[in-house]
């Protein structure tokens, strides 16, 4: 039994099938990338995940709990985090405070309504998000404000957000668009670095494929709405339905 | 309370010029003041506080200019207006009580919040001994309580709802200003003897509470006579499109139409039952008709063309030929070029009557104004003999019917006089139903 | 001390010095002077400046941290000044239960509308609290004025219940105080020309906004305060980061409301009278306007617009011809004619106009609000490099959230 | 029967000022997505302008009549127009009798000037602010115009009625088989109708059918990628916003017969059509005409009194009412878009 099961999942936008009976099974512990050429309908996938879209039909279980139907707070507060394919962070407010709100939200629930306590005095979700901000090497830019970073910056800093609260599934949308290639190594190894020490399990859309066969465990290709392979990435590579669905749109 | 006094200044701003800052600290308490803001300096502070924005803006800028006036003739200036013809001989020209009159000014916005902020800043910042003035009721009741609580004398403005000297009547508070009883007391003769007395009256009434006691007077003096109330709607104060108002009443088998409506609402009001042809009706068998129960020159003003014609009441107007009108539309038209307005007129005999009180009762202490203003019987201030009555401090005196003028020959000549209604038939009991629930109370004199 | 760290407690120290020391600040000048037109040191007023900026204060508590602007909280001042004067008439004239009142029913009814309007955001939820507010506004002036009293309001009548309080000595009304001592008791201190008035009412009220003005801060300071700040920020986000933004600014949106009916409640200890012109549209703008014009988002911003309005609206609009004439006496006679003829449109009847032509300036000059203006003069005596200054401007407002 | 059918008139006849009013504004946030809270005052201006026009019709020579005696028992003095001293008074009485039509061949180059000096001398340094800012600013400007009419024409309604051609009522109770007299409505407010109707028909067809109308509705979809096309966007948003000051401003100009103009005017139509423009969706042309009508017509109904008869005071609060109605039950009003001013 995988962590995140997803089962015959239908999504129809008018007359576009943008989800055609997709079948996912991710394993606890691993790397899961999904991939397939623009349009095919990566992003919709992953909004049906965390609640912000809901399946016309089908099932998605995480960790033994349907998430259909749930509010995106809650899921998240289930252990899934989203990095988005733009970054979204609180732009007005310093990364410090970017990184201790999803910290507050792990230690805290979905709400505490206690407007005396003292940020100040909460040190340990101080030194947690400090400690986050390290790990994406943005511990010297703490008290920058998130809106004034570079665009990598604020990619990372979303990473952070999502690996302070050490969820149990992280989604990663495109997590090295637009990066320099040495960006991408950075973002790779971090990924990776995260992934032997803390378990996470991860789901990544990705097109650069150098970031794909440096990470996945396993991939799943979707086209038009459905998955047309799931292997590792030794397989994929070389599938004639991958190069068939690709055809032209990149090199694999 | 020990060792707390209501403050009072008037006294340092007199005494202490600019220059004398080189005097010793004097740090005391509980200085002995007979009353709130005693005058003791060779000057009286008098608060005019009048609408200077929104809607009545102008009528509170005509307010302000007579009490420049009476402050002038007060001070020995001018030609001395309504003082030479005044009954009362206690007035100099030399001030009050020989004190130099000067005055604040402030901005009521017609709301009573505001109108109370600006009251207060006048007792407690400039030294205040009386406030004046006003463009509405709910001003009015919200100023004279205020003056109550402050233990200064509070000379109404323009304020024509029954409840000011009814059931919110204040004992430190006076209105010279007629009021909605006495504007349906004196129309309804008026209107039976022109529209007969088996007539259906259709009422719009403004939503608050002037727009009711007019309502409420208007109907029981034209029931009285005979007429049927077919049906009264009330309408939002904020409405200016009243035309969803005026067309169920050519559904209905009304022949007059009533509009208790003030300021913009009547202007509109009117305008659009001109526009919907309801005075070229002919209902069972008689021409419909408009009435308007309070009238002032401004809303005529706005109105143009379409009050030509049609009944209302006022406090006064200025072609009145007595001697009093005469000599004040004489001194204000001199000095701003136009006829003064009912408003102006009230006010500025209001300012007079205080200082006339102060001079007779020989001092300033509010008690002693209102036992001076009460009960007391005065005449040549324009509106002939007037009783300033000791149990509502309303005062009674004759009341105008006028008439839109068919062709007027300037644009202050709007109005024409129909008829002086004589005291008599606008007098009420002091416990009347449409004044009751009120207590006078005692005069509070503050410290 | 206070739990404050140590820019904030600068902050409220200067800002208690301020209130305590407002009766000599706001009297600079001496009395019977030419200037001494401009001094605000006067109960009234002094009252209406605080109550107000305890106004502001909440109000800024939901815009400044949330962002969601609401058009209809005038309605909660008015609500709380009604649950007031109520509590007058009925128990007692002793202010402390009309508080506990007129916080409370502002609380609930702004639960209420909360939790209506908060289900849209942007314009939409500024229009349904405008329309929530309008709709107590018009009900208040008309069909409801067995409990309003209407156009006229409602004051204290000597012949009200007040079941608590002892029978007043004949002659006497009712005036609002505190255990024996009334709001509007005031102690005199004449040095030299200078007059100085210590007003208890106006104590009574400082405190309170003292107190209140502490609770926002402490506010900001929270982690309640920074997911409000989330909420501005990024909502999306705040929810994908697990947090349920809904009982955050529902929790805002009252907080807020009590604020705003504790000022329609202390409005009407310090004068005892509530008409409904105070739920008006113009007066839940005048709150927006003070807020955006102090500095939304800031602490001490949207007190220091509540005083800059209040201050135009009593001092400006009472300068009269007379006294433009008073000042300038000493010009020939013709000099004088024209200086009063270009002052006159400005001042008396024509404050509006030198408001609308400040509100212009300050938002096109002064982006962040007073505030800024403050931190621009701040920074030109310390005599910082003006390069910093012209490129640092956004930086520092948008950074320092809590000045 | 009869009654319904009035009040539906006179709820469509509010709902074309409205309408007009929703209309700018609504173009105006549409285009260059500012909150202008001084579009009621555009609409006062209108009014004003025809006032002024017949204010300068109205100047005046004087002349002493010894015969006659003012109020002061001087010689009165009389006033001529001057164009009564040009043409004659017959043409002169005409001319002056037609001013409030004639105004709007006055208002519309006043108008387009005013928006296209508001728009590039103040809005335009406002488009990257905030919302907030905007509306203060545009609130200051609202103030200030306000302030400077009322300095030169006082607070007072000024009456401004419509030529005497146009002052009686038209009697549809016999066209359409009802008793005369029963269903009559006044010409002004039917032309007032037919105005609404064209002029939006007009702004309608403007954008629909002109390249101009093209570009600026591709700009309102989509402001960046229409400025990536390489089109001058911000040129056309200045002339979008001086048509929407003139269509105010025509409002304002036939509106002065209906009701008499004043210097707040501006400001008590100024909620209103917030309101309207947010029912009908924020960005949504079809829906603030849709919406102004439609709450024209519901607020008439309210006026009824066997309505209030057992509902008292509905006729306060409907408009809100049914704003509070249509938002919870359509999150963006009635044709809003997703994404429009909600955050």
């Amino acid at each position: 039994m995988g962590i995140l099961e997803v089962q015959n999942v239908n999504k129809r936008f008018g007359g576009l099938q943008a989800l055609d009976r997709v079948n996912l099974n991710v394993e606890a512990g691993t790397v899961h990338a999904i991939i397939g050429p623009n349009g095919a309908g990566k992003s919709t996938l992953l909004n049906c995940f965390v609640g912000r879209l809901t399946p016309d039909t089908g099932s998605v279980m995480f960790d033994g709990k349907s998430l259909l139907g749930r509010k995106p707070h809650e899921i998240n507060q289930h252990g899934v985090s989203r990095v988005f394919q733009t970054p979204e962070i609180f732009t007005d407010l310093t990364a410090l405070e970017n990184v201790m709100i999803p910290a507050f939200a792990k230690r805290d629930g979905a709400y505490k309504l206690n407007p005396f306590a003292r940020v100040a005095g909460e040190s340990e979700i101080r030194d947690k998000a400090e400690e986050a901000l390290k790990d994406v090497q943005l511990a010297d830019k703490r008290h920058q404000h998130a809106g004034e970073m570079s665009r990598g910056d604020k990619r990372r800093l979303e990473m952070a957000m999502c690996l302070v609260q050490e969820p149990k599934l992280l989604l990663l949308d495109e997590p090295t668009a637009g990066m320099a290639r040495a960006d991408t190594n950075r973002t790779i190894d971090l990924l990776k670095h995260i992934g032997e020490t803390r378990g996470i399990t991860k789901v990544v859309i990705e097109h650069d494929m150098h970031v794909v066969f440096s990470l996945a465990d396993k991939i799943s290709v979707l086209a038009q709405g459905h998955v047309i392979v799931e292997d590792v990435p030794e397989n994929i590579k070389g599938h004639p339905k991958v190069r068939e669905a690709y055809l032209g749109e990149a090199q694999v | 309370m020990p060792g707390f006094k209501l403050d009072r200044r008037g006294l340092l701003k007199s005494g202490a010029v600019l220059g004398a800052g080189l005097a010793m600290p004097t740090i005391f308490t509980g200085r002995a003041n007979a009353f709130t803001n005693e005058p003791t300096g060779s000057s009286v502070t008098l608060g005019f506080n009048v609408p200077q924005s929104g809607a009545y803006a102008d009528e509170g800028a005509d307010e302000l200019r007579a009490y420049e006036l009476a402050v002038e003739h007060l001070n020995g200036g001018g030609d001395g207006g309504m003082m030479n013809t005044f009954s009362s001989k206690a007035l100099q020209g030399n001030g009050i009580l020989g004190k130099k009159i000067e005055y604040v000014t402030g901005d009521t916005q017609t709301k009573s919040d505001t109108a109370r902020a600006s009251a207060k800043s006048m007792i407690e910042k400039d030294g205040a001994v009386m406030i004046t003035g006003g463009s509405s009721s709910g001003v009015a009741v919200a100023v004279q309580a205020l003056c109550q609580e402050a233990g200064v004398i509070f000379m109404a403005g323009l304020t024509h709802s029954n409840d000011t000297t009814g059931k919110d009547k204040k004992a430190n508070g006076f209105r010279h200003f007629f009021n909605s009883y006495m504007s349906g007391a004196a129309l309804a003769p008026v209107l039976e003897r022109n529209y007969g007395s088996d007539r259906k009256a259709y009422h719009l009434t403004a939503d608050y509470n002037w727009g009711y006691t007019t309502e409420e007077a208007i109907r029981s003096s034209t029931e009285a006579l005979g007429w049927e109330t077919v049906e009264a709607v009330k309408t939002p104060l904020a409405a200016t499109d009243f035309s969803a108002y005026i067309t169920p009443v050519l559904q209905s088998d009304a022949d007059v139409l009533v509009l208790n409506h003030y300021g913009a609402n009547m202007v509109n009001s009117l305008t659009n039952a001109v526009q919907f042809g309801l005075r070229d009706r002919m209902v069972n068998g008689k021409n419909f008709e408009i009435v308007v129960p309070l009238y002032s020159r401004l809303m005529a003003k706005g109105a143009g063309a379409n009050v030509k014609g049609i009944f209302g009441s006022t406090n006064w107007h200025w072609s009145l030929t007595d001697d009093a009108s005469k000599a004040f539309v004489q001194s204000f038209g001199t000095k701003y070029g136009f006829p003064p307005s009912q408003a102006a007129h009230t006010c500025y005999v209001q300012a007079l009557l205080y200082a006339d009180a102060v001079e007779r009762a020989g001092s300033f202490n509010p008690c002693a104004v209102v036992e001076a203003l009460e009960g007391y019987e005065f005449d040549g201030l324009g509106n002939g003999p007037t009783l300033y009555r000791a149990e509502d401090h309303q005062c009674f005196k004759d009341v105008l019917v006028v008439r839109g003028k068919e062709n007027p020959t300037s644009e202050f000549d709007l109005l024409e006089i129909v008829e002086v209604t004589p005291v008599a038939q606008v007098t009420y009991a002091p416990d009347h139903p449409q004044f009751a629930g009120g207590q006078l109370g005692a005069c509070n004199p503050g410290a | 001390m206070l739990k404050l760290d140590k820019k904030d407690m600068r902050l409220f120290i200067i800002v208690a010095l301020m209130t305590i020391l407002a009766p000599f600040i706001l009297n600079p000048f001496p009395e019977g002077s030419g200037l001494a037109q401009f001094n605000a040191g006067y109960p009234d007023l002094m009252q209406r400046f605080v109550i107000f900026g305890i106004f502001a204060i909440g109000f800024n508590i939901l815009f400044g941290l949330t962002g969601y602007l609401s058009f209809g909280h005038a309605a909660f001042l008015g609500v709380g000044s009604y649950a007031a004067i109520w509590m007058m008439k009925l128990l007692t004239m002793n202010v402390i239960p009309a508080i506990i009142a007129s916080v409370a029913i502002a609380g609930v009814f702004a639960l209420v509308v909360g939790f209506i309007s908060l289900r849209r955001s942007g314009i939409y939820f500024s229009i349904l609290t405008l329309a929530f507010a309008q709709m107590s506004f018009a009900m208040a002036y008309s069909v409801l004025t067995p409990i309003t009293g209407g156009e006229t309001g409602l004051q204290p009548k000597v012949n009200d219940p007040r079941i608590l309080d002892a029978a007043l000595a004949p002659g006497a009304t009712p005036s609002a105080g505190l255990f024996g001592l009334e709001m509007r008791d005031s102690y005199e201190l004449a040095l030299g020309n200078w007059l100085f008035t210590f007003n208890f009412g106006y104590y009574f009220a400082a405190a309170l906004m003292l107190v209140a003005f502490y609770t926002s801060m402490r506010i900001f300071r929270s982690p309640f305060g920074m997911m409000l700040r989330g909420v501005k920020s990024n909502q999306q986000r705040l929810n994908y980061t697990g947090l349920n933004s809904k009982p955050y600014t529902l929790a805002a949106f009252v907080i807020s409301g009590m604020y705003a009916g504790l000022a329609g409640g202390l409005l009407v200890a310090m004068d005892t009278q509530v008409g409904p012109e105070r739920m008006f549209w113009t007066a839940s703008g005048e709150v927006v306007l003070m807020t955006i014009l102090g500095g939304a988002g800031t602490l001490i911003g949207p007190v220091l617009g509540a005083g800059f309005i209040k201050y135009m609206e009593n001092i400006i609009s009472k300068i009269n011809e007379s006294i433009l004439h008073q000042w300038f006496y000493w010009l020939p006679d013709g000099l004088e004619d024209l200086v009063v003829g270009m002052i006159y449109p400005f001042i008396g009847k024509g404050w509006h106009l030198t408001l609308g032509i400040m509100f212009m300036l300050v938002v096109i000059f002064l982006p962040g609000g007073l505030v800024e203006g403050g931190q621009r003069i701040g920074r030109w005596v310390r005599g910082k490099g003006r390069k910093a200054d012209a490129t640092g401007d956004k930086k520092s407002t948008a950074s320092t959230p809590a000045e | 029967m009869d009654a319904i059918i009035l009040q539906i008139l006179n709820g469509l006849d509010k709902g074309s000022a409205y309408a007009l009013i929703a209309l700018g504004l609504t173009l105006i946030f549409g285009t260059l997505g500012v909150v202008n809270f001084a579009h009621g005052a555009l609409f006062m201006l209108g009014a004003f302008c025809a006032v002024t026009l017949n204010k300068l019709l109205t100047l005046s020579f004087i002349t002493i009549d010894e015969t006659q005696k003012d109020f002061l028992g001087n010689p009165l003095k009389v006033e001529t127009p001057y164009i009564e001293g040009w043409f004659g008074p017959e043409v002169a009485g005409t001319v002056i009798e037609w001013s409030v039509p004639l105004a709007i061949l006055f208002a519309i180059p006043i108008m387009i000037l005013v928006g296209l000096v508001m728009e590039r001398g103040l809005i335009k340094y406002f488009y990257k602010r905030p919302h907030a800012d905007q509306i203060l600013v545009t609130f200051g400007l609202a103030i200030v115009l306000q302030e400077i009419i009322k300095y030169f024409y006082g607070a007072n309604p000024i009456p401004t009625p419509a030529p005497s051609a146009f002052s009686g009522s038209f009697d549809f109770g016999a066209l359409l088989g009802f008793d005369p007299g029963t269903i009559i409505y006044p010409y002004w407010r039917l032309v007032y109708f037919g105005f609404a109707a064209v002029v939006i028909a007009g702004v309608f067809a403007f954008l629909r059918y002109t390249t101009f109308g093209m570009v600026v509705r591709a700009g309102m979809a989509d402001r960046e990628t229409v400025g990536l096309l390489g089109i001058n966007i911000d040129k056309r948003f200045t002339i979008m916003f001086a048509l929407a000051a003139c269509v105010a401003g025509l409002a304002g100009v036939m509106y002065a017969p209906i009701n008499s103009p004043n210097y707040h005017m501006g400001m008590d139509f100024l909620v209103l059509s917030f309101v309207v423009v947010v029912v009908g969706g924020m960005g949504s042309l079809g829906g603030a005409v849709a919406a102004g009508f439609l709450l024209g017509v519901l607020e008439s109904f309210a006026s009824m009194s066997q309505v209030l008869n057992v509902l008292p005071g509905i006729n306060q609060i409907i408009i809100y009412l049914v704003a509070i109605i249509v938002l919870l039950t359509r999150p963006r009003g009635l044709m809003g878009r997703k994404g429009v001013m909600e955050d």
